[in-house]
């Protein structure tokens, strides 16, 4: 097994690396995701969650979907993670410290026993879905841009401005929310 | 003699990769030695724009103050960043005591990245881009979202109550300053229809014997004065620099680093700065164009960094000259008046390009920007009640 | 009820063309037109500049200015020409007491008109040069030396008579007009004294001649 | 005055501007508790500057004294000493010749100038300036500062005043100095002006920050350009006469709402009046004694009793109130020093503000620490 490794790289030393590669950022997002969880100190934890963000974008834009990597690493990291951190930073400090107690005891088993069970649920989904598992995701020539351009604004303009409202109705709610408080 | 030095950078380029293929070295090795120089030299150049105007900067606003600025080490001062970078690395660089070890040195080191990676989309003369991305407008504002985190986590880890306030200030001010920033970015790439800065560049040729650059359309102008005042804001420059404000906040998300970190630290400011300088160029003032297609005989890639420097010595004038924003002051700004602003700009472009580019495009959007501009400041003012004063006199 | 009056800024071109904008953004150009105007000033208009280079330039006191005070002596000899008889009344009256005189006594103990140690603490003396007004004996000035840093804090930082001493020359090179003065007023004071011994002499010799003729006068 | 809702200590956070801190012209703290920006509560704290100046005086005799006197307001040193001056002549009798007086009123009119340029300039530097108005301003005084160089032997620390007159005579040449300092002093002051009074963001930052009526201004013993900016015409030089300010045309200003932008305005019109006071005072100097020859300045042993000496200080109202018991000590040697007294409100003009303006309230009294803490 090691043998055909070894002369695989000899052949073609930066499609293995490649490879190897593209499992890296998705390796990063599972241990910031885990990092995320376990961690004691909440800003901490607020920041693994970050990294996460980052090497999701980066798993995206490593499979070709460069549009959607982009996307990713803007929303997510450049704004949802700052709320979540400005939640932390707004949020009363007395209960800060209660809520990173309640890992101790049975929280851990559930954790892994919920865990499980989703991860079930969804290689369940997966495998029964419609699409053939073996079909590669796009292929090397990425979407250009112009055309998830048109799509977005051709077929799919209904889903877009429902996002939209919704979108505008959840940031009304809060901002009211907040007002009552101040 | 022109057209040796426009490809310059190319044909060495290949001379060296020829040299070493000329050895036999393996195909792999030589994309990774091409890579490395074209991102080496991109370092390589901005880190010495950093170092010519971190004094250049002190040495324009001396003579803006009537004084002369640092001229003792070497000739006029020049080698003044060798005696900075000297002093900086020699410092002791004290962690307070309570701070976040880890948080306290990736801060940064997270700063740094974004500012580095943004590089890479910049066109920098006709056919010098690093990475060609038909989404490069994007990724520059994807990438750059990292600054934020780490002036949070600089903020936060060092457990200093001014570097919170700061670090807050920074986030608030950085998020509401995005906003108009990109829809500024996008009205230039919607009219030149794609969103890759090469593409944006060439749209903006020489009309004629007119340069045919955005800044002299009506919408590109106003469009440019938001890109320009929202550039100021991300790269936290005055009067936008509320995060370090000096006279109450000491030095805001940057009080607990000293030593390399807040060398690190300014040295991501000012690539951050000159990256988004850079931006500014490619979108509004024709990248590497020349102005006159007369002057074509000049490489392209001069025009880019000339510009690029004016820009960047504009910056410093007007941090000269302008005191610093109060934060309701700015955030009001931000929402109530650039994004507003942005909106319409967007709609005169529109309106620009499709009633034909020609004497009625400008007309149509002279109009609109004209009329938001006079609405918008007429509600600026009257909440402000900026009234000029008159003062009584007693013998 | 009136506006302050129109100044060379605002008359001049630039400033009526700026001062006439009144769209929102105009006090920003206005301020930025005036730092560019300082800018380009500042090569031009070689007034604007008031920095000296000071290591290269020597600065150029004016004629008053003042550091330390210093003791003055006549002739060559610093000992025997010192016009401090240690009066000690600028001792006194120096207000952070930062004078030490001990006067002289010669073999036999008797007090002589002139101080054996005459220290000055300069690092507590605020050149205020009140010793200068009270001494009757216009023995001590102020000295122009502003460079008397020094490595350690006591020891160089006393000024020993020895180094206080400075010739008269000395002085009229600093203080050219007041050492004239000065020595018009010494001047004055000895021909004084000198015209009231020769009349006090004459008197004595006429009494002496009164006292002689009065003996003869009885004798004869 | 906006009124805060009762404290709820979880949500401030207590900041300490200070004593080591940029911009608070001095060592001087304040304890700022924050909502957010929003000031809550501000309890200021000085005394790290104290001195000990008034008991030194009562231990020294008063020409000794003298020297003390610059290092209380170190920006405007020589207009201290003509206060000091002023009450130990009320207190000895001792009069004052023509020539004496002119030179008082010019030195202390350029000391009034310089003094507003420089806070004009660090009223910017409190702004977020970069120093530009700062170092505009000092270029003004440093032509200022030269002439009292040339005139009492130091920058600063002149120790010019005697009790009868001034310690030495104007040198040769001085006049045509002071004139042409005087001529260009406008132009720098439009430089200053054209640079902060049309500024939006100056206009909006200044504007409403900080204001204070008339009538609580006077309660609060307010005095000088801050008294002025809240509308009550009360100018000692107009009040007392004292000098001969009688003698010289001169307005002085008046604010309407008392705010920080009204207080940065009366300085810069009040820098104005003084370029015409000594237009006025240069031309018609006359020729005569500068000192009073028949009084005693080392021996001054003024008769028993009380003398209060007060003028219109660049800061406020400058008063030396001396108990003299026949010896040549006084006996009570107080100031009043109106940097400590326009102090008092900070606490009840920064409340509500924002932690950005609480610099600028500061910066717009102008206070400085030698003088708040003797």
């Amino acid at each position: 097994m090691i043998q055909n490794i070894l002369n695989e790289l000899a052949a073609d030393p930066w499609g293995v690396a490649g490879k190897w590669f593209a499992l890296a950022p998705a390796a990063v997002l599972l241990l910031a995701a885990a990092a995320a969880v376990v961690a004691r100190n909440l800003v901490r934890a607020a920041l693994a969650l970050t990294l996460s963000f980052m090497a999701l974008g980066v798993l995206f834009i490593s499979l070709g979907a460069e549009f959607l990597g982009f996307v990713q690493l803007m929303v997510y990291v450049g704004a949802v993670a700052m709320l979540i951190v400005f939640a932390i930073l707004l949020t009363r400090p007395d209960r800060l410290r209660r809520t990173a107690t309640a890992l101790r005891g049975a929280g851990p088993a559930a954790g892994v026993v919920i865990g499980l069970v989703t991860l079930g649920g969804l290689l369940g989904v997966i495998s029964t879905s419609p699409l053939a598992a073996g079909t590669k995701c796009a292929p090397a020539a990425t979407a250009p841009v112009a055309r998830i351009g048109e799509v977005l604004m051709g077929s799919h303009v209904a889903a877009l401005l429902a996002v939209g409202v919704l979108l505008t109705a959840a940031l009304v709610g809060a901002a009211i929310l907040a007002i009552e408080d101040k | 003699m022109s057209e040796f030095l426009e490809t310059a950078p190319v044909w060495l380029k290949d001379w060296v990769l020829g040299l070493l293929a000329g050895f036999g070295v393996p195909g792999w090795i030589l994309d990774l030695v091409a890579a490395g120089m074209v991102v080496g030299t991109c370092i390589g150049i901005f880190l010495g724009l950093f170092a010519l105007m971190s004094v250049m900067e002190r040495k324009i606003l001396a003579r803006c103050q009537n004084r002369y600025g640092p001229n003792r080490v070497g000739p006029f001062g020049l080698f003044q960043p060798v005696a900075d970078g000297i002093k900086m690395i020699t410092k002791e660089d004290i962690v307070p005591a309570a701070a976040d070890r880890v948080v306290h040195f990736l801060a940064p080191v997270v700063m740094m990245v974004p500012a580095l990676l943004v590089l890479a989309i910049l066109p920098y003369g006709r056919d010098l881009v690093p990475v060609q991305l038909d989404a490069g407008i994007l990724y520059f504002f994807a990438v750059g979202a990292g600054t934020e985190v780490a002036v949070f986590m600089a903020g936060w880890s060092s457990n200093n109550k001014y570097s919170v306030i700061g670090a807050m200030r920074a986030i608030a001010q950085m998020i509401s300053y995005e906003m108009p920033l990109v829809i500024a970015a996008l009205t230039a790439a919607m009219v030149s229809g794609s969103l890759a800065p090469q593409a944006i560049v060439e749209a903006q040729g020489p009309a004629g014997f007119l340069p045919g650059w955005y800044v002299f359309t009506p919408w590109g102008f106003v469009a440019a004065l938001i890109f320009y005042t929202c550039a100021l804001a991300e790269s936290n420059r005055c009067p936008f620099d509320l995060p370090e404000g000096e006279s109450e906040l000491v030095a805001g998300h940057l009080t607990e680093y000293s030593g390399f970190k807040y060398a690190t630290f300014f040295m991501a400011e000012y690539i951050g700065m000159f990256a988004i300088c850079g931006l500014f160029v490619t979108l509004f003032l024709g990248g590497w164009q020349a102005p006159l297609p007369a002057l074509g005989f000049v490489p392209s890639w001069v025009w880019f960094f000339a510009k690029v420097c004016a820009v960047a010595g504009s910056m410093v004038w007007v941090r000269a000259t302008l005191p610093r924003l109060r934060i309701d002051h700015m955030l009001g700004f931000a929402w109530k008046f650039l994004l507003p602003m942005g909106f319409v700009t967007f709609l005169a472009a529109a309106c620009w390009h499709y009633a034909g580019r020609g004497p009625a495009g400008w007309l149509a959007s002279l109009a609109i920007v004209g009329a938001a501009y006079v609405a918008l400041s007429a509600n600026f003012s009257r909440r402000f009640s900026l009234e000029r004063r008159v003062y009584q006199f007693s013998e | 009820m009136n506006e302050q009056k129109t100044s060379r800024w605002s008359e001049s071109f630039a400033g009526r063309l700026l001062s006439g904008l009144r769209f929102p953004g105009a006090g920003l150009v206005k301020g930025l037109a005036v730092t560019a105007r300082n800018f380009v000033g500042s090569y031009f208009e070689k007034d604007r500049l008031l920095t000296e280079l000071y290591p290269e330039q020597r600065p150029r006191l004016p004629e008053n200015s003042r550091s330390f005070p210093f003791l003055i002596y006549d002739g060559n000899d610093p000992e025997a020409g010192m016009r401090c008889v240690s009066c000690k009344i600028c001792e006194k009256e120096c207000p952070p007491q930062c004078i030490y005189i001990v006067q002289d006594r010669d073999a036999a103990g008797k007090a002589l008109k002139r101080p054996r140690v005459f220290n000055i603490d300069i690092s507590v003396c605020m050149s205020c040069q009140i010793c200068v007004e009270v001494c009757p004996f216009e023995s001590i000035r102020m000295d122009q030396v502003f460079e008397a840093s020094s490595y350690d804090r006591f020891g160089s930082l006393v000024l020993t008579k020895r180094d206080l001493l400075k010739s008269n020359e000395y002085y009229h090179g600093i203080h050219p007009t007041e050492a004239a003065e000065t020595d018009a007023r010494i001047e004055a004071d000895r021909k004084k004294k000198e015209a009231a011994a020769a009349a006090k002499a004459a008197k004595a010799a006429e009494t002496a001649k009164a006292a002689a003729e009065k003996k003869e006068a009885p004798a004869a | 005055m906006s009124v805060m809702p009762p404290l709820d200590s979880s949500r401030t956070l207590d900041v300490s501007l200070g004593p080591q801190h940029p911009s608070t012209h001095g060592v001087f703290r304040m304890n700022v508790t924050l909502d957010g920006e929003t000031v809550v509560r501000l309890q200021p704290v000085f005394g790290y500057l104290h001195r000990n100046h008034e008991k030194i005086a009562e231990t020294h005799s008063y020409l000794a004294a003298m020297p003390y006197t610059d290092r209380l307001d170190y920006i405007c040193p020589i207009t201290n000493n003509w206060a000091y001056a002023l009450a130990v002549e009320k207190l000895a009798g001792i009069e004052v010749p023509e020539r004496a007086e002119y030179i008082r009123v010019i030195v202390g009119e350029f000391t009034r100038l310089q003094n507003h340029a420089a806070l004009l300039g660090f009223l910017a530097g409190d702004l977020g300036g970069w120093g530009t108005a700062l170092l505009w301003a000092f270029r003004l005084r440093e032509k200022i500062l030269d002439l009292f160089e040339s005139l009492t032997g130091a920058r600063m620390m002149a120790n010019y005043m005697r009790f009868g007159g001034c310690r030495c005579d104007l040198p040769v040449g001085w006049l045509e100095a002071a004139r042409a300092v005087v001529r260009d002093a406008h132009g720098q002051l439009d430089e200053l002006e054209a640079l902060l009074t049309g500024n939006e963001i100056i206009l909006a930052r200044l504007q409403g920050v900080g204001a204070l009526t008339g009538e609580r201004a006077i309660n609060g013993g307010f005095s000088g350009p801050v008294l002025r900016a809240s509308g009550v015409d009360y100018d000692i030089r107009k009040v007392d006469r004292y000098g001969i300010y009688d003698r010289f045309r001169f307005r002085v200003p008046r604010g309407t709402a008392g705010d920080c932008f009204d207080r940065m305005m009366m300085r810069l019109l009040e820098a104005r009046e003084s370029v015409g006071i000594l237009e006025q005072a240069l031309a018609g100097i006359p020729e005569g004694p500068v000192v009073n020859p028949k009084a005693k300045q080392r021996g001054l042993r003024p008769p028993a009793g009380e003398a209060y000496g007060r003028i219109e200080g660049p800061k406020g109202e400058l008063g030396f109130y001396l108990i003299s018991d026949g010896t040549d000590r006084p006996y009570r040697y107080r100031v009043r020093p109106p940097s400590l007294i326009n102090l008092t409100l900070l606490e009840e003009l920064c409340i509500g503000t924002k932690l950005a303006d609480v610099m600028v309230i500061l910066g717009s009294i102008d206070i400085v620490l030698g003088e708040v803490d003797r």
